[in-house]
């Protein structure tokens, strides 16, 4: 073994150990929890009962508190995945796979809800649960990929091996995104003559702004601490399965 | 409750959609931690340790 | 076949230095704190029970296990002159629909054909007489004498031999015996793993690493 | 170079001789036109309409369906190892075996294609289109194929996950591909579409061996 001789090491070698880093993040697990609450609890209050119905859309803009965040979601956790692939790959930092394994589930969840929303949404609005438009077609593309990495997380035996493989996967699949999603709105453009999701835009009054943000900080919360949380889960689970491993191997040499 | 207007069937449901899922996801993660930490626990206290080899540990 | 043959020019010195290695699979350690020289014209004999890592540490110097702590090093080589090795596995990597002489001929168009002719590494083996069978009715002894001669028809300083003997008879061994004798002869390293005693001519090119979790 | 073509020379004379995989491809390529025209009926005009889309969903998962036997069978019996010691650097030799996978999966596809013209009652114009258009778009699917392969090479039972992880990266393939033969209504878009095929292509082609070869060694690490 070589001797490790640094005398102080930096946060990033120290959250480097999965032990030290489960013990350094504990503390902040409440307060995340706690502030996720709050932005919850405010931001239904807004939701609800402090914004008014749109002049266009009624009171079905209130479906867009809980959409646009989760599609805000569905591709920010892959960005997460992405810079976590990264870490694995180029830094070989062991929270790299780990965070890139707790994301998975959560991405696939907040893209599932996106998809939800979005149909509950387009059904009053376009008269149609589904519709081929550009960008609920790229989110259904992107459900499968994250579908198809959980799927690969579940067949690998090996979770160390699994973790530089899937983060290479992941990349190549952060580098087709955008490619898949200019070919789905040049598909939809051919189709149909225009794209009918445009809610954003300077039309949008403060008051429909200001729920909006507030859900969108609380989905984000959630997910920062449904993450770390799974984190620390899955780091107990490596442990745990190298233990069972080392129970095995001391049973064969006893 | 306040008047949701004439679709008021797609709000509801989908932030009811919306809370299943989200609890869901909780309940997954807090299961999940749960239910490795027991084993973990389980693991250690029949003596298993882990040994100084492995990932610097 | 007993007649010493020297094919081509010998290699200049070289060591392989291992320091501080250690390996493993999986997360599990299989073997640590190794240190080992090996120089030009010696074998090195990895010993140990099932499991205790020998396989592990030949894919490791191979390069395909890439080592947990420490490292290793071919020492008097040139950087850019290519793989320096042939690593030889439990695998015999033989396509069935493929001739013997095919599947032979592949690998020294691949790895460069730098040593012995084919159908010379062919018979020197033992398999000439059945050069154009397909590989698929080789046995497993034969199938292991194809995949030596694959380390006969590129020539290459480090031999990395998992269980050379596996599979063979009495004269298989003594073969296995003859191409080592031969590499080292030209200024070669061989680390082989082996349960089957190899006994070189020369006691002294050879030297032993005891593996296992002893410690 | 000699290295690089010997993997190509192996990997066809595999597939040559390695029996039926090839002609079960073919025939399954073959047998999804046939099947079709049962499913939609045999209104002429009706599949005439279909046929470029049928064509390319036909290829695309006949492309799928052959993707497990480029690196598995060499896995299996330590050939891939052996390839990594090779003087050439191993993304060469992805390089190679990705060519050959086309030649022996794509090329025979394509030049079964006009039997299933004759069965959709295509037009001669938009035969030609969909041959033009699956020459194009086809190195894509087999360098995104290689990549789903090379993924899943360690993984015991990985014959059907592979597809699965592909498919959705397909996606763009599929649309250009599609779009490039224009038959349907509405703007004639198959120039830029052809082009952006042939991009595809060619950034799949280059980048696919690196990401292939880069999955394989940490997959065995």
């Amino acid at each position: 073994m070589t001797i490790e001789t640094a005398p102080k090491q930096s946060w990033w070698n120290r959250i480097a150990h999965p032990g030290q880093f489960v013990a350094m993040t504990q503390r902040l697990l409440w307060p995340l929890t706690i502030i996720t609450a709050l932005l919850f609890v405010v931001g239904l209050w807004f939701a609800f009962f402090n914004s008014p119905e749109d002049y266009q859309m009624g009171d079905t803009v209130r479906i867009m508190y809980v959409h646009v965040p989760s599609a805000w979601l569905s591709q920010f956790v892959y960005a997460v995945m992405a810079v976590s692939a990264l870490g694995t790959l180029v830094w070989r930092h062991p929270m790299a796979d780990v965070s890139m394994k707790a994301a998975a589930p959560l991405g696939a969840t907040f893209t599932v809800l996106a998809l939800f929303t979005g149909s509950l949404w387009g059904r009053p609005t376009w008269g149609t649960f589904w519709e081929w438009d550009g960008r609920m077609t790229s989110t259904l593309v992107l459900l499968f990929i994250y579908l198809g990495i959980i799927a690969l997380w579940r067949a690998f035996d090996d979770q160390l091996r699994a973790a530089r493989v899937i983060a290479v996967f992941t990349l190549v699949g952060a580098v087709n995104i955008p490619i898949i999603k200019f070919s789905v709105d040049w598909w939809s453009t051919l189709h149909q003559p225009a794209s009918v999701f445009r809610a954003d835009g300077p039309t949008m009054p403060g008051s429909i702004l200001t729920p909006l943000f507030v859900m969108f900080f609380a989905f984000t919360f959630l997910f920062l601490t449904l993450h770390l949380k799974a984190m620390h889960t899955e780091v107990r689970r490596r442990k745990l399965m190298a233990l069972e491993r080392q129970a095995v191997q001391a049973g064969v040499s006893a | 409750m306040i008047d949701l207007g004439p679709h008021a069937i797609f709000i509801v449901s989908a932030y009811l959609g919306v809370a299943a899922a989200i609890a869901g996801l909780i309940a997954y993660t807090l299961g999940d931690a749960r239910r490795t930490a027991r084993r973990l626990a389980a693991l250690e206290a029949q003596g298993i340790r882990r040994r100084s080899a492995g990932a610097k540990s | 076949m007993t007649e010493r043959q020297v094919f081509g020019p010998s290699f200049g010195e070289m060591v392989l230095r291992a320091q501080g290695l250690a390996c493993g699979r999986g997360g599990v350690v299989l073997a640590e704190a190794l240190n080992f020289v090996v120089a030009s014209g010696r074998c090195l004999l990895l010993r140990g029970p099932n499991g205790a890592g020998k396989s592990t540490l030949l894919l490791t110097l191979a390069g395909i296990v890439s080592p947990l702590a420490g490292g290793s090093v071919l020492e008097g080589t040139d950087e850019d002159a290519g793989p320096q090795l042939h690593y030889c596995g439990h695998r015999n990597a033989l396509k069935p629909r493929l001739s013997v002489l095919e599947n032979l001929d592949f690998w020294a168009a691949l790895n460069g054909p730098t040593g012995m002719a084919a159908p010379d590494a062919l018979d020197r083996v033992g398999l000439g007489h059945i050069a154009g069978l397909d590989a698929g009715y080789l046995s497993a002894g034969q199938g292991r004498r194809l995949a030596l001669a694959r380390l006969l028809v590129s020539v290459r300083p480090l031999w990395l031999l998992d269980e050379p003997t596996a599979a063979l008879d009495v004269e298989g061994h003594a073969l296995v015996t003859e191409l080592i004798d031969a590499h080292l002869d030209r200024g070669g390293l061989v680390v082989a793993a082996t349960h089957d005693p190899i006994t070189l001519p020369d006691l002294t090119r050879m030297q032993t690493l005891a593996m296992g979790r002893a410690r | 170079m000699t290295g690089f073509l010997a993997v190509i020379g192996r990997e066809l004379h595999l597939a040559l001789r390695g029996g039926g995989d090839v002609l079960t491809l073919v025939l399954f390529f073959v047998i999804i036109g046939v099947v079709v025209p049962f499913a939609v009926g045999p209104d002429q005009a009706l599949l005439a309409r279909l046929a470029p889309g049928v064509v390319w969903i036909a290829a695309f998962l006949a492309m799928l369906l052959g993707l497990d036997r480029l690196f598995r069978a060499d896995n299996e019996d330590g050939t891939l190892i052996l390839l990594r010691q090779a003087d050439l650097p191993f993304a060469a030799i992805v390089a190679a075996k990705v060519m050959a996978h086309w030649l022996v999966s794509a090329l025979p596809l394509i030049v079964a294609s006009p039997m299933l013209a004759v069965l959709l009652a295509m037009d001669l114009e938009a035969f030609g289109r969909t041959v033009l258009s699956l020459l194009v778009g086809t190195p894509a699917l087999a360098a995104f194929g290689a990549v789903g392969a090379a993924i899943t090479v360690s993984i015991r039972r990985g014959g059907l996950i592979a597809p699965v992880l592909i498919a959705p990266l397909c996606v763009p393939v599929l649309i250009f591909g599609v779009g490039a033969i224009a038959t349907g209504p509405g703007p004639d878009q198959s120039g830029p579409a052809l082009l952006f095929l042939a991009a595809l292509s060619l950034m799949a082609l280059a980048l696919a061996p690196f990401a292939a070869a880069f999955a394989i060694t940490s997959g065995e690490d």
